[in-house]
């Protein structure tokens, strides 16, 4: 398979792109991204290929066109919505979390519901509190969601195509602040198994650090400098927040003795606090310290750059939450 | 103060401003051609829903229906005729308030009753429940429990007929006290800028849940919300089950034929109360007995009799066979067996 | 102070009717809760006593009439709103998560928001699987919001009266199934510190049992259950999930040594984890065993009485999963 | 088929029916009068707002502005002919493009420039940002970065300025695209059945971000929807500052004695693209340049040359020193203190 160097945002446009080609049930909605390319250009060139009917851009009406996506899943098609900002997932909330996620369940099982929201969020480019948000926590407790998150360009790539293969609703969360970031991408792999769970990035024996979006590789950062002082940290980028598989960060910290989890949103309702409780549980005797967790203060997210960056966990603050267990 | 300089629109606004005007009351020019035997499918198609609510609340007093459930006496007339207007291939969303619409697609009675009753043959595997009956084989894409939740689900339904360009349609039921929820705005303009080949019917019953309308809308007419979206619009007497078949079976051709969406407004009432705990007293009685007076299936049995499509005496015998029918179905879906508590994985994610 | 029994669903009606007529600014809206007294009999006798501007019916319209409370709590008065049943917060999730609870936050601390979200949730009444649901964890991770759960009716008195008086936007989360139960209420109280965290309901030494809404007194029968088999468990009604104090949930688990969690959600997402996290924390070495969190199953409720039996978290398997940690 | 029994509706109904055919042209009859002090304060007000935004894209492009920003030049005529209409009291909702509004009503232009510029000294002391100038004791109640979100939040301003009884009333100040969301539908149809105090304003500047209104909405004189509501309704020239006052301030009059909403559709342009980031490559070329030849500010400066209220070269110095007044609040703004990165605790709660 050819390997290629992509940012982040034209893996997510080539994963779209062969998607797209594959199926012709595949479709996508959101605003603003016909002709424009979206406003973060994560759709650029799609319009041209495939045209307005698969290209389309919506009115602002986010309930409109998600609980749209949810008609279209249940007679044949395969939707792809783009959310322009995470924090736009709370204006069409009711429709994910009581309409996609509930309604195969609530027939028995017997509708498909297969269907993307792709949904662009995180923090670090000032956009202030309405604008930086990842939304990841809000839905973590929806049964029927499946909740991913695309550190890379290679996780974009594989897991936007296995979300879109895949026969139920997945939420694929972006990060803004990675839209060019580079990295290699084996272009026209088959995603198979990428929705299936975390995935060690780097191997380390003293102590297991495990991450999503943005903060991968702030944890990888930390684990350099770590690295410099003697300590092996082991770095798992968790990718699937639904449904959760701790079992190979639980095995890691088996291995390392420490757990360390890193979350771009508040402790309270955060994931790390699942992982945390399994990892006590299914590994209990084998932790040397309490898991730690690296989050955003308990306040929504500052405008003032300054204040922005204090409140984003730094490579240097994951580093010393691990020394701190040491 | 000189008017804004303005571009023109696409030619396809034109079409569009044309639709605003259509607003019109339905049955003008009846140019829907009914055998007796649709009317007598109409009637019978009435009897049976109102029978199937009425055992519905027998079984609900026996303790076999749970939770609650909300009934659509008096309302008979809109979903057995918008749905005699519809092909087999059309897709209809609805509400809790959704058994009359599940009758008139065809859905299995026992396998009904069987959900209502929280049993394995349930049509939804007792998952579902009253609220939330679906059948996706005869088109019946969902119940929606959340006030408006369906209507752009059914604009998602026209849009995929609209792009499989084999004709179908798609139909949206849901109530008065739903035009005042964002979902429902939003589902309208959707439909009307693509141009979709979806319905809109609304059965105006004049209450939410214990609110009548003119409490919480700013006038009882609610076709006029339409306007907003320059959608074609129709209102119609919702207890004429013709009036609302041939205005359903209009606007259905319109939009098969690519003519967009339509807004059909169907005056109706429901003879109960909200739901099972709801006795209604905040109704004024003779509004009550004004609409009683108009049951459905009154007038149109007297309407068939009077024409001669219904020998005097028939409709009692359809009325009993329905009941008795009914019945028959509750039986035996009380006989079912409950589901079996076990791993529900494959229920939640196919 | 005279102490009276009362319903849940009195209590609640009392400590609206007080802090009515203690405060003109106060003031109710929601669908049907006019003349009607509330689809749940919530508001009984309050629009016959306040009338109809301060006791409002609202068209069914969650995001304009949440929004508008925000829009009256900016300018000098105190709304309180009910959401008819919890799952509909999802309808208004934007206004809240977006505006209400970081508008002071976002104003540099400037404004006030003091504003009352009452929803009822909750399941075992057979309503299926879009009206049985609690809320708790939707919000779980959204800073500049109060959230409180009412398992009792002296709870519900207290903790609502001093939700309205709060000047920050608090969410009362209430439960149906618990609307007839019964208990003393020592009417005319004031609530002071009703909103400042866990409250130990029954004292024991073998296990601490932490439970929310009608989740309670499950625990507290399943306390009777041990009891009987010569286990003591503590119980501890959380009461207040944000922001969380589990100060009192450690020094219970000091003394008892081990954590069973108990919540009418699922397992991914909800608070048991961060309660686990944070005594794991804070306690590690004097646990005995992993903390256990017993919770709904990872799918949505079904409507089947037999199968939402068996999927509520009954008082046998609450006491069971002590038993386990013996 | 007979009209479906219907009860009369409240005596309220008719004069809200009144009012919804109270739709008119702005400026039919100009009742309101403005002194020449006025117009030179609106004059001002609209120099105010172009150079304080000319100047944050200079600041922004000097790395002093964070994130993005969205800019109104083109719009002026609105926020200054608007909100001069309104009493120290009245309340205000607006938009992340909302630096207009806050000028017109009297914002600290230094504290403004201090908040995008993320300093402590920023009016919300560089929590908010570009998109969340707040300021409460102006009645500057709030800028919304999501599409629809503060019209909601305005209604309950309206409600409270209507219980407080002082003849209060509450604006919202929002965009074309915003009336397909359906917070804007909520709040419209409360507003109205309420009777509230509130002004619908809406900037039809005939673009979202970057998709012009045809494409997503069914016309282009937004004004219809109010109907939707039977709510009285205006369309005005958004670029005229004295229509629109006068339209806002027969509304507000209107308002405050209880005759309830009004929309006002203000028909503008913004002259830059949605954000920073947007070159506004979307727009053809011709209509930008007819409204670059409306800009508010030279026509009305025009206006008033040939009308004597202005001295021919007055403006050009209103203009100069409203440039260097907007650079030396920049440069002092520039000069403040970052905020100490301490415990939030006391901004996130009271
Ligand atoms: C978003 C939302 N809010 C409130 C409710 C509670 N509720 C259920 S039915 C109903 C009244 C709906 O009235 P209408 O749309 O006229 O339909 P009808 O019941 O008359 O058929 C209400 C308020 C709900 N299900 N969803
Ligand atoms: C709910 C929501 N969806 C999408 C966006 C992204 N967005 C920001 S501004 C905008 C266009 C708004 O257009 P309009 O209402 O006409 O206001 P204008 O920007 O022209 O002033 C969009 C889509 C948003 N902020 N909120
Ligand atoms: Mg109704
Ligand atoms: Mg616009």
């Amino acid at each position: 398979m050819p390997t290629e160097e992509l940012t982040y945002r034209e893996a997510i446009v080539a994963a779209l792109r062969e998607e797209m080609q594959r199926d012709p049930t595949t479709l996508i909605m959101g605003e603003d991204i016909g002709a424009s390319g979206g406003p973060f250009k994560t759709c650029l060139g799609l319009y041209e290929e495939f045209g307005p009917a698969r290209v389309r851009d919506t009115p602002i009406a986010e309930t409109g066109f998600v609980g749209a996506a949810l008609g279209l899943a249940l007679t044949g098609f395969r939707p792809i919505v783009e959310i322009m900002f995470s924090d736009f997932l709370g204006v069409c909330f009711d429709q994910i979390v009581n309409g996609i996620a509930k309604h195969r369940f609530m027939s028995g099982g017997r509708v498909k519901v297969p269907l993307v929201i792709r949904s662009i969020g995180g923090g670090g480019l000032r956009f202030g509190a309405q604008h930086s948000q990842t939304g990841e926590s809000w839905m973590l407790s929806v049964p029927g969601l499946k909740i991913v998150c695309a550190s890379a360009p290679d996780v974009a790539y594989t897991m936007l195509k296995a979300a879109i293969r895949d026969d139920n609703p997945v939420l694929v969360i972006e990060h803004k602040a990675l839209l060019s970031t580079k990295g290699d991408v084996a272009i026209g792999t088959e995603p198979d198994g990428a929705l299936s769970g975390p995935k060690i990035l780097r191997t380390g024996s003293d102590a297991t650090i495990v991450a999503s979006l943005a903060m991968v590789p702030r944890a990888l950062a930390a684990a350099d400098l770590l690295s410099a002082g003697g300590i092996e940290a082991e770095v798992i980028d968790i990718r699937v927040l639904r449904p959760m598989d701790t079992r190979p960060i639980c095995k890691s910290v088996r291995k390392t003795h420490r757990l360390v989890t890193v979350e771009e949103q508040a402790q309270v309702g955060g994931w790390g606090a699942e992982v945390a409780a399994q990892v006590v549980h299914e590994a209990f005797d084998y932790l040397d310290a309490p898991p730690a967790r690296v989050c955003l203060p308990d306040y929504p997210l500052p405008y003032s750059p300054v204040l922005e960056d204090a409140a984003l966990p730094s490579p240097e603050a994951i580093a010393a939450a691990v020394r701190a267990l040491m | 103060m000189a008017a804004p300089a303005r571009q023109s629109g696409p030619s396809i606004m034109t079409t569009r401003e044309q639709a605003a005007s259509e607003v019109s009351s339905g049955g003008a020019g009846r140019n829907v051609r009914l055998t007796d035997e649709n009317r007598l499918a109409l009637y019978t198609m009435m009897v049976d829903i109102r029978e199937f609510e009425e055992q519905v609340q027998r079984s609900y007093l026996e303790g076999l229906v749970h939770g609650t459930t909300h009934l659509c006496q008096g309302q008979e007339a809109v979903a057995a005729g918008a749905c005699l207007a519809l092909r087999q291939d059309d897709y209809v969303s609805y509400t809790y308030r959704g058994h009359g619409q599940c009758l008139a697609r065809g859905m299995d009675v026992e396998a009904a009753f069987a959900e209502l009753f929280g049993r394995e043959t349930g049509v939804c595997g007792g998952l579902g429940g009253s609220m939330h009956l679906t059948d996706i084989s005869r088109g019946l894409i969902g119940a929606f429990g959340i006030v408006g939740g369906g209507i752009p689900v059914a604009v998602g339904a026209g849009l995929s007929a609209q792009l499989a360009g084999r004709g179908q349609i798609s139909v949206s039921f849901f109530g008065d006290g739903a035009t005042n929820i964002g979902a429902f705005h939003e589902a309208m303009n959707i439909a009307q800028v693509w141009r979709l080949p979806v319905l809109f019917v609304c059965e105006n019953n004049l209450y939410g849940e214990f609110s009548r309308i003119d409490h919480t809308t700013p006038f009882e007419d609610l076709v006029r919300r339409a306007a907003a979206y320059a959608m074609a619009a129709v209102i119609v007497d919702g207890n004429d089950v013709e009036a609302v078949h041939e205005a359903t079976a209009e606007a259905a051709d319109r939009a098969r034929s690519g003519g967009g969406p339509t807004f059909i407004e169907c005056k109706t009432y429901r003879h109960r109360g909200h739901s099972r705990t709801d006795p209604a007293k905040y109704r004024d009685p003779a509004e009550v007995e004004a609409w009683l007076a108009r049951d459905p299936l009154i007038t149109y049995r007297a309407g068939l009799e009077a024409a001669g499509v219904l020998p005097v005496g028939e409709a009692d015998a359809i009325i009993e066979s329905s009941r008795s029918r009914m019945k028959a179905a509750a039986q035996q879906a009380a006989a079912a067996a409950w589901p079996q508590s076990h791993d529900f994985a494959a229920a939640t994610f196919a």
